[in-house]
């Protein structure tokens, strides 16, 4: 069953990652990385690392995204 | 069939090349900055969930020490190694956006193709 | 024993704290900021000749973090080759940085100067650390950091092609070690360590079941490190990041940051993968090819530049590639050729840096075409600039022609006669555009126009010691080259 | 172009100064921050440790700059206190590490340098580890922050 699982978040990451590649609104691009993050996190969860699920749930997700934000907002939104 | 059941098997390694792949791809074909940042992070986390795919068994559990019954753990160094991965990752992240940021201040676009253009013209 | 025994872990450290506190004493105490990197690098310097007399006299001194052996732990080396390349890295660090206490005041803001102070000394850390470590995992930690402190020396004067240089040297050296990383994990998947001793033990074996995982490494490392250190089809990034920068980063990136990871990728080589994997394909032909290519393409494209920094830079590429060339030849005398050349490179082309920085200070003229007649106003700088172009060419007396001697050589020994033309046309090739530069500056009969700065000692002194190592460095070869020799015979 | 018009959505405007978000992130920052302190403190214990600790203290002071404004957050913290911590920070890190040097075993020795070590599972079981986890969570929070008003900011 949780291989079932594991397939769909893997293909799920892929998805978001094409789905990053080819959105022209870089905010929501930003928002598909925010989730490919989350999905990331339950993967390492799912590979026994959770301090890594940890620190991707934090970083990966939060800061990164935040930063990402901050910087779009100083500068444009449209690819 | 054989090298499709390796494919099958190692799904794990499989995601984390085509992910690398997508994430080099954007990084490089693409000339708006922030995408090549959000490529780069791309790609960075598929190297990462290669090195932790590497380390986990099937069925092995998290390495927290309990007490009592043996349990078969998950090899804990690659997730050590790729903590600090993720932390380098995230400064490199920072760093360029705040380029990015003064960049756009100089040439008011993020698009590195205009960029050379203006760059062209004077 | 005592605190002489922790030496390859202080050298590096000691810049890591050097660095943070800096910032606290620019605050503060600024008249001590400067001092105290110097210090440091002067400390560090005495630890590294320390070091190499105990290594010489004792064999090589391996120093485990937190006392954990490895595997598990991160070892440090220190080898006779690894300590020349330190002793390289670190005292030519130290020359560039007391050059760069007087020009930075001029290229930087006030306010930045103390940052400028920690970079540096992240960097030279950083650099110290990649040729002390033996394992790769920490090598990519400080290879990061390395590359995210040379982009920030880049981008630390705020204008609008340093800015644009640094995010694609940025990008493209993240790619870069994502590439490196993506090896390493194939490299940890076969062998299931990480430290390059019990790697290169374990990759004999491992090689004859997991040949294409270790191929693919391979092949990874060389994009890896051939992009960090500008080997030539992966070169884009190089001219922008070195030619935009202050002076003193110029001198850094291309006398010393790009030597760093033709090092590593020679560690990978030769510590790293076994024999019988460069037997097995031509890795080695492969590098051999593209630095022979290097060598005569970035002096072509040197000549095509009107902007001084820039043409150097460029000739960073040509240059480059004779290291890269020493290493592909995979002889003995061929790899003293390349390591001696890593030194003379680097003395020359930071010279050669810091002579472009004091013309563009005095003068502030970057293009070629206007240095006519400059050798009249600032004749110990083009002086300099001439004593290094003559190394560059390989001029017999300086240190240019004893590296490229070593490969002419060592490529004839082992049958491989092409090599010595490309390196007799690649020399004359940079004749063609040093050369030009040199008469104009002294033959020209016309005046040069521009008002004069006058140009601070300190900045003339560091010309002179240049010149003054490259002379000797072209005369007085044997102790550098037996240490060589002695270094590179624990490898063959 | 401002943070608040980021949010707006295309027809419609939605500005952040919002009642409800500011209600709402004034009643999750302080749990926010206990857990991040929790995280950093039981790193040698549990999942997690200084990176992620740092980052769950730093992303809630952020919350709290956007909730309100600019300003207020920058009060919370400020720039000169920042680098200060984040200097600081680094410098724990390097000089506990020196602590095994001058005692005679390695540089960054925990057990063998003598750091006191308690019973396993207990908060003061690992010596060294420790210490330098909190010396790493400050730098990475302050790190944090900084470097989000650096980026929206700009030109200090």
């Amino acid at each position: 069953m949780t291989e079932v699982l594991n397939v769909l978040l893997l293909s799920f990451l892929i998805v978001c990652a094409v789905g990053v590649a080819y959105i022209r609104d870089l905010l929501s691009a930003v928002i598909l990385f925010s989730s490919f993050g989350l999905i990331m996190a339950i993967i390492w969860q799912q590979l026994s690392a959770p301090d890594v699920a940890m620190v991707e749930a934090a970083l990966g997700t939060g800061v990164v995204a935040l930063l990402l934000i901050a910087a779009i907002s100083k500068t444009k939104r449209a690819e | 069939m054989e090298t499709l059941g390796g494919i099958i098997d190692n799904y794990y390694y499989m995601v984390a090349v085509i992910l690398f792949v997508i994430g080099m791809y954007t990084m490089l074909t693409h000339s708006n900055m922030i995408k090549k940042v959000i490529a780069m992070n791309i790609m960075d986390a598929s190297v990462f969930l290669m090195f932790v795919s590497v380390g986990y068994a099937h069925g092995s559990q998290a390495p927290i020490i309990r007490e009592g019954a043996e349990i078969f753990y998950a090899n804990p160094l690659p997730g050590a190694l790729i903590l600090t991965g993720i932390v380098v990752a995230v400064s490199v992240t920072a760093y360029a956006l705040s380029l990015i940021v003064k960049i756009y201040r100089y040439y008011d676009t993020c698009d590195y193709d205009e960029i050379c253009e203006i760059r062209s013209q004077e | 024993m005592g605190v002489s025994e922790h030496f390859p872990a202080l050298i590096v450290v000691i810049f890591f704290i050097t660095a943070f506190i800096s910032p606290l004493l620019y605050r503060w105490g600024r008249k001590f900021s400067a001092a105290l990197v110097i210090v440091t690098i002067a400390a560090a310097l005495g630890m590294t000749v320390s070091l190499l007399v105990t290594v010489q006299q004792a064999g090589t001194v391996f120093y485990h973090m937190g006392g954990w052996p490895p595997p598990w732990g991160i070892e440090f080396k220190a080898d006779p080759l690894r300590l020349f390349m330190l002793l390289v890295v670190i005292s030519v660090s130290l020359w560039i940085f007391i050059f760069a206490l007087r020009d930075l005041q001029h290229e930087l803001k006030k306010r930045v100067i103390g940052w400028y102070y920690t970079l540096y000394s992240i960097l030279v850390g950083s650099m110290a650390g990649i040729v002390l470590t033996n394992d790769l995992f920490n090598l990519f930690v400080l290879m990061e950091i390395c590359a995210i402190s040379a982009c920030a020396i880049i981008s630390i004067k705020e204008d609008r092609e340093c800015l644009e240089a640094s995010f694609k040297y940025l990008i493209l050296s993240a790619m870069g070690t994502g590439c490196f990383l993506l090896g390493v994990v194939m490299l940890y998947m076969a062998t299931g360590y990480l430290n390059y001793s019990f790697l290169h033990l374990e990759l004999a074996e491992a090689f004859n079941y997991y040949p294409r995982n270790i191929f693919t490494a391979a092949a990874l490392f060389i994009v890896a490190f051939g992009t960090k250190a500008a080997l030539f089809p992966l070169h884009v990034w190089l001219p922008d990041a070195h030619a935009s920068a202050p002076s003193p980063s110029s001198a850094m990136l291309s006398g010393v940051v790009i030597k760093i990871y033709a090092f590593a990728l020679f560690l990978m080589f030769y510590e790293v993968f076994p024999r019988t994997l460069l037997e097995a394909i031509p890795l080695n032909e492969i590098i051999l090819w593209l630095a022979a290519l290097g060598t005569l393409f970035g002096s072509i494209f040197a000549m095509l530049q009107s902007d001084l920094k820039k043409m150097l830079a460029f000739s960073s590429i040509g240059q480059i590639a004779y290291i890269f060339m020493g290493i592909g030849l995979n002889h003995e005398s061929a790899l003293v050729g390349g390591f001696y050349h890593i030194m003379v490179h680097a003395v020359t082309k930071a010279m050669l840096f810091m002579a472009a920085g004091v013309i563009i200070y005095s003068t502030g003229v970057r293009d070629i075409k206007k240095l006519a007649g400059i050798g009249r106003v600032l004749p110990i700088t083009m002086i300099a600039f001439t004593i290094g172009s003559a190394s560059m060419v390989g001029i017999p007396g300086t240190g240019g022609l004893i590296s490229k001697w070593f490969l002419a050589i060592s490529a004839l020994e082992i049958g491989r006669p092409v090599f010595v033309i490309v390196i007799l046309a690649s020399s004359l090739l940079n004749a063609i555009y040093y050369m030009p530069i040199v008469i104009n500056a002294f033959m020209q009969q016309e005046d040069f126009k521009k008002d004069i700065k006058p140009v601070p000692r300190v900045m003339l002194a560091c010309l002179v010691i240049g010149m003054i190592f490259i002379v000797i460095s072209g005369f007085y070869t044997t102790p550098v080259v037996t240490l060589l020799e002695q270094a590179l015979a624990l490898y063959f | 172009m401002p943070l608040s018009d980021l949010t707006r959505s295309r027809g419609g405007k939605i500005p952040i100064d919002d009642q409800i978000v500011r209600i709402t992130s004034r009643l999750v920052v302080p749990f926010i921050q206990v857990y991040g302190i929790y995280v950093i403190l039981n790193g040698h214990l549990s999942p997690g440790g200084s990176f992620s600790g740092g980052a769950i203290f730093g992303a809630s002071l952020v919350l709290l700059a956007l909730s309100f404004n600019l300003e207020a957050g920058a009060r919370q913290i400020p720039h000169h206190a920042a680098s200060l911590l984040e200097s600081g920070g680094a410098l724990g890190y390097a000089l506990t590490g020196l602590v095994g040097v001058f005692v005679g075993s390695s540089y960054l020795a925990n057990r063998i340098a003598g750091f006191p070590m308690g019973q396993p599972g207990e908060l003061f079981s690992a010596g060294a580890i420790l210490v330098i986890t909190v010396f790493v969570g400050i730098k990475v929070a302050s790190t944090i922050v900084t470097l989000f008003y650096y980026i929206i900011e700009g030109e200090k």
